[in-house]
């Protein structure tokens, strides 16, 4: 640390810029990748137009989008209408700050750490401000003045609600086995305790997932947009850049929902098995592998998952939806819960 | 219910039998036709552009009344022609006009069609006859019909009267078809 | 009629009017449904419908008897085979025609295929409609097998214009048995993979179970017929009970189900397509030699009556009405569709079910627009 | 081919070999009479049900066809349901015969009995500007049909609960069905934009939707 100001200006800034670009391009590549593997499970090709094999589709998506009219409803509300990508697409981004990708390393003679902070509180920071997006999913929905619109925004704001809370509880265990809720540490204490948490907390992952998965919109519990019934959900009216955002958005939060869980089930940026598979993790062959690339990779699985349902699964009702969140996994997390508590205390956690 | 049946209620083993369906799929054969440049192959019989020959045309109207939609428009006159010194009329063509924007390929112009080898066909393999008039670019007269103007036609199909004659869809594409009665 | 105390938990809260299409992703063309809705429940539903009235029985009645055929072509569009198998079996009927066995045994292929091809783009559309989306694609890739089929028999793909009064136009071409029959023994293998995707998936289970019930009694009174109608119990198929173009000579099953609701009209729909292939298997094992035309007058003028004649189409009982005044065109021809009165029952079906289920049932009912509409 | 014949019929109206070698489709087909079917099962159980019911019978191509009268049809429709079975209104549908001095239109119920698959046709006469009694009371299934009915051709339901135009739309000027209805049709003034899609004709080439 020679000089204060690359410390605390510069190297912020940079760090803020690469992650942006970094997450925004990873959320328009996801919906390509989503697009190609969705295709090849269906037996198609996907988009193989633009670019050698398609691979300029999502910046060609992304002019389209840019250069798109602009179409407000003549009865929208437009403040609220304007205010609701903004509200979604800002949450969503601004998680990303507390994420750490890899561990700190050393950089021309500087501490790098790629990862914007390490909040003590990171945990809660993160299910704190994504929840803000619902706010803005539940305005553009009642701002657009449609009633599919609205159905979607009201399904949407209940659902989010409701899969809040198991998630949250599942959360919970994980920080009483690692004992804080700075993300990095979480990570840390994974290494120490020589195992993933998600070995110990295979509920609490499972649960966690799954929430993810609602949290996201995302099939089998894509009911807000769910096309078949509500045409669009809550951006039926929207198109152009405002659509844009909500599309990044959801693409963002599924790369969120895919790195907490990484974080907190899957050992971060660990390269696999500590304490198994010691020899082969402490050896050269493994070891040239940059510690974000495992953080990469896992994150990928999950996201090749949340795909995989996609094409395979059909869409949960709504009442069936709130039946499934409130009378299955709000209890068996509560008692994952008491479960784990219990464990940690016997084994004598820290 | 036995201890199976419970855990299967629990586990939800059935939504993996669903991920493995999907997983296996990945990796077959897609079935995508990249088509302007693979362009799928019309079985002999298909039903396509009109093949129309005004020689094998005897202005009949056979086809014109069979036309379901009457899309079909004849109009012809008597010439007197010298065939083997002796002087003999003949009906000749004046119009022969099909209005193919509204034509719905049933193929009864075809079987009405008296002559042998036909006048009328349809068996060309020839799809690709969109326009973007439809108005003047859909409505082929005798001449049309015969050079295909607009016509994309499928690699290996001639247009009637360019260069030789297409095959006879009487002894050509559609043999085996069976004959009537 | 439902009580609508228990469909309404809030008495004071206000309904909603929403028209669900014509212009919806689900609602398989332009049906259009009025519904009133309290909070996601439907109070009541009203159908709408008609975009797609083109007049085809006004048309009939200025054409010949075989000009008649390639507008049926048009009629339930996912099934053309089976609509030209009912008008020239209504018209054969007035006319005192038989048919050849082979030109009998060819529609009996024909129209089997017809039904297997109408049920995969129903399961397709069905399922994705309920959200699983690569069923559409895995239904589709075995319809395009069938296409083929007919574009090899009779040179469409989709609108066949495949039979003619007194038998059939074409013979069949060489080798068009041969690759039927192996169409044939890889079907039922890919019918057992949809299945592995949802018949035992329980979300799939939970969408369908119980939703859209229909008991036997009022199937009957609202004048179901086809897979709806079986779905509720009642043993009755067309096929067996007038049998036409000799498939009494055929063994088969009639799938029946047991509680009327939207898992059993799928069950009976996925054993539909393996009897159709067993009746495939039994035609093409003693396809009879023979003409394929039998002998009828090249202007077919049949005499003054009218008559009835119907079929098992895919949808139901598909029917048609021919009243002739001995002229060579039909003086009326009515369609007896199966969608348009299939629909009928759905305000019974979905009144006090959600949103969501409206989809299922509109699915489950496996309705065209372009019959309903005519 | 075997049809939807009664068992009950005289004589099946499909032709049958006369013991000759030659099959029946290399025959010139036989074409079916109608015959007076007074005398059948089915019109015997009928009039049986109700009295004074038939005014016509004839079988033609193996179907009974029984002309009953207008203003009783709702009560002989109850008849056939419930004495004599017919659970199931297959269809039911009109036919102009424009200048017939009996009435205009023949409109027509087709039945069907589970027990033993029969199935049998009535028909009414009904002047142009009569009404029919609705039959919905007996058949549910009946709600749509007389509506479609009464769309195309424009014969009225008496105590239909719902009488509306169903496959055109409200406010729609004629019944199309009818004899006398234009095949071409006729102007609806339903032109969206006159001015890009003029009467009579496509959308223009080069001109501009709103």
């Amino acid at each position: 640390m020679t000089n204060p100001w690359v410390a605390f200006l510069l190297v912020p800034l940079v760090k803020i810029v690469v992650i942006l670009l970094a997450v925004i391009l990873l959320a328009a590549y996801m919906s390509f990748f989503e697009r190609k593997i969705l295709a090849y499970m269906q037996i198609r090709i996907g988009p193989n137009r633009v670019g050698p094999r398609g691979w300029l589709q999502p910046i060609a998506d992304a002019i389209k989008l840019l250069v798109k009219e602009d179409i407000v409803p003549a009865r929208a509300e437009k403040l609220v209408y304007f205010l609701g990508p903004v509200l979604v697409v800002a949450p969503a981004l601004v998680v990303f700050s507390v994420i750490p990708f890899g561990p700190a390393f050393k950089l021309f003679g500087y501490e790098v750490a790629p990862y914007l902070t390490d909040v003590n509180i990171g945990i809660l920071f993160i299910l704190g401000v994504s929840s803000i997006g619902v706010y803005g999913v539940i305005l553009g929905g009642w701002a657009s003045n449609n009633k599919f619109s609205m159905m979607g925004g009201l399904r949407s704001a209940a659902q989010l609600v409701s899969y809040e809370v198991p998630m949250g509880l599942s959360v919970v265990t994980v920080l009483l086995m690692a004992n804080s809720l700075s993300l990095v540490k979480i990570v840390e204490a994974q290494k120490q305790a020589g195992v993933w948490f998600f070995i110990p907390g295979i509920v609490a992952f499972f649960i966690y997932f799954v929430c993810g998965v609602a949290e996201t919109n995302r099939n089998p519990f894509d009911l807000p947009e769910a096309e078949s019934e509500l045409v669009a959900g809550f951006h039926t009216e929207y198109s152009g850049m405002k659509f844009a955002f909500y599309f990044l958005a959801e693409y963002a939060n599924m790369v969120v929902i895919s790195s907490i869980a990484t974080v907190l089930f899957l050992g971060g940026w660990l390269p696999p098995f500590p304490n198994w598979l010691a020899a082969l993790w402490a050896s050269p062959a493994l070891a040239w592998i940059p510690p974000i690339a495992w953080f990469v990779l896992k994150m990928a699985v999950f996201l090749f998952v949340y795909i995989w349902f996609r094409g395979t699964f059909p869409r949960y009702r709504f009442d069936q939806l709130m039946d499934l969140g409130w009378k299955v996994f709000i209890p068996v997390s509560l008692v994952n819960l008491v479960a784990v508590g219990a464990g940690v205390l016997l084994i004598g956690g820290k | 219910m036995s201890f199976w049946g419970l855990l299967a209620s629990i586990v939800p083993f059935e939504l993996g039998q669903g991920l493995g369906v999907t997983g296996r799929f990945l990796f077959k054969k897609k079935a995508t036709i990249q088509y302007p440049e693979v362009k799928p192959v019309p079985k002999d019989r298909f039903r396509g552009m009109f093949g129309f020959s005004e020689e094998r045309c005897i202005a009949c109207h056979a086809c014109a009344k069979a036309c379901p939609i009457d899309i079909i428009h004849i109009q012809d006159h008597f010439e007197e022609v010298e065939v083997d010194g002796k002087k003999r009329k003949k009906k000749v063509l004046d119009r022969y006009d099909i209005d193919v924007k509204r034509c719905m390929f049933c193929g009864l112009c075809e079987e009405a069609c008296p002559t042998k080898p036909l006048a009328i066909w349809l068996t060309t393999k020839s799809y690709e006859a969109s326009a973007y008039e439809r108005n003047e670019r859909l409505y082929f007269t005798k001449e049309r019909l015969q050079s295909w103007d607009g016509v994309r036609p499928y690699p290996g199909v001639v247009p009637p009267r360019q260069g030789q004659m297409p095959d006879d869809p009487t002894g050509g594409p559609a043999a085996g078809r069976g004959e009537p009665k | 009629m439902s009580n609508l105390e228990s469909i309404k938990p809030f008495p004071d809260s206000e309904e909603m009017e929403i028209s669900f299409g014509p212009q919806h992703p689900a609602t398989h063309g332009v049906l259009r449904v009025l519904l009133r809705l309290d909070g996601e429940r439907i109070v009541d539903a009203k159908p709408v419908i008609g975009y797609l009235h083109r007049g085809t029985e006004k048309i009939f009645e200025r054409e010949t008897y075989n000009g008649t055929i390639p507008h049926t072509d048009r009629l339930d569009y996912t099934a053309a085979a089976t609509n030209n198998q009912a008008l020239v079996g209504a018209v054969e009927k007035i006319m005192g025609v038989t048919v050849p066995p082979r030109a009998a045994a060819i529609r009996v292929m024909l129209a089997e295929l017809q039904r297997i091809a109408s049920h995969t783009i129903w399961l397709g559309t069905h399922a994705l409609d309920i959200g699983a989306q690569s069923p559409f694609f895995y239904t589709f890739e075995e319809r395009e097998k069938i296409l083929d089929l007919f574009e090899e028999y009779c040179g469409a793909r989709l609108t066949l214009n495949s039979m003619r009064v007194g038998g059939q136009p074409y013979e069949l071409t060489d080798g068009w048995v041969d690759r039927c029959r192996a169409f044939v023994d890889q079907f039922p293998a890919r019918v057992a993979e949809w299945e592995r995707l949802l018949t035992a998936n329980r979300i799939w289970k939970l969408r369908t179970i119980g939703v859209g019930v229909i008991s036997a009694a009022s199937a009957i009174e609202w004048g179901l017929t086809g897979p709806p109608l079986r779905g509720s119990g009642v043993k009755w198929d067309v096929r067996k009970v007038f049998p036409y173009d000799r498939y009494d000579e055929y063994d088969f099953e009639i799938p029946v189900g047991a509680n009327g609701d939207t898992y059993d009209r799928y069950l009976v729909r996925l054993e539909e397509m393996r009897q159709s292939v067993r009746i495939l298997q039994q035609c093409l094992a003693k396809l009879p030699d023979g003409p394929v035309m039998a002998k009828v007058p090249k202007v077919i003028k049949p005499p003054k009556g009218e008559v009835y004649f119907s079929v098992e189409g895919p949808k139901g009982e598909l029917g048609f009405y021919v009243v002739s005044d001995g002229g060579a065109n039909p003086y009326r021809l009515h369609v007896r569709p199966a969608c348009f009165i299939n629909l009928q029952a759905l305000p019974e079906m979905v009144r006090g079910l959600l949103v969501a289920d409206l989809i299922a049932v509109i699915g489950t009912l496996d309705i065209v627009l372009g019959e309903i509409d005519r | 081919m075997s049809e939807q014949d009664n068992p009950s019929g005289a004589a099946p109206a499909s032709p049958q070999p006369p013991a000759a070698p030659k099959p029946p489709w290399e025959e010139k087909p036989v074409l079916p009479v109608p015959r007076d079917a007074r005398e059948q099962a089915q019109v015997r159980e009928l009039a049986a049900a109700v009295a004074d019911a038939v005014i016509e019978a004839v079988e033609f191509a193996g179907q009974v066809t029984v002309t009953v009268g207008r203003e009783r049809i709702a009560e002989i429709g109850r008849a056939c349901k419930e004495k004599l079975g017919y659970a199931f209104l297959v269809d039911l549908t009109a036919v102009d015969w424009q200048d017939r001095p009996e009435g205009r239109f023949d409109v027509v119920y087709w039945m069907h009995r589970h027990a033993d698959s029969v199935r049998l046709r009535l028909k009414v006469r009904v002047g142009a500007d009569t009404e029919v009694p609705s039959v919905t009371g007996v058949w549910k299934v009946a709600d749509w049909m007389e509506r479609e009915v009464f769309d195309m051709f424009g014969v009225y339901f008496a105590g239909h609960p719902n009488l509306e135009r169903i496959l055109t739309w409200e406010g729609f000027n004629g019944h199309p069905l009818r004899k006398d209805f234009p095949l071409e049709g006729i102007d609806t003034g339903a032109a969206v934009y006159p001015d890009v899609f003029p009467p009579g004709g496509g959308p223009v080439a080069g001109g501009e939707g709103e």
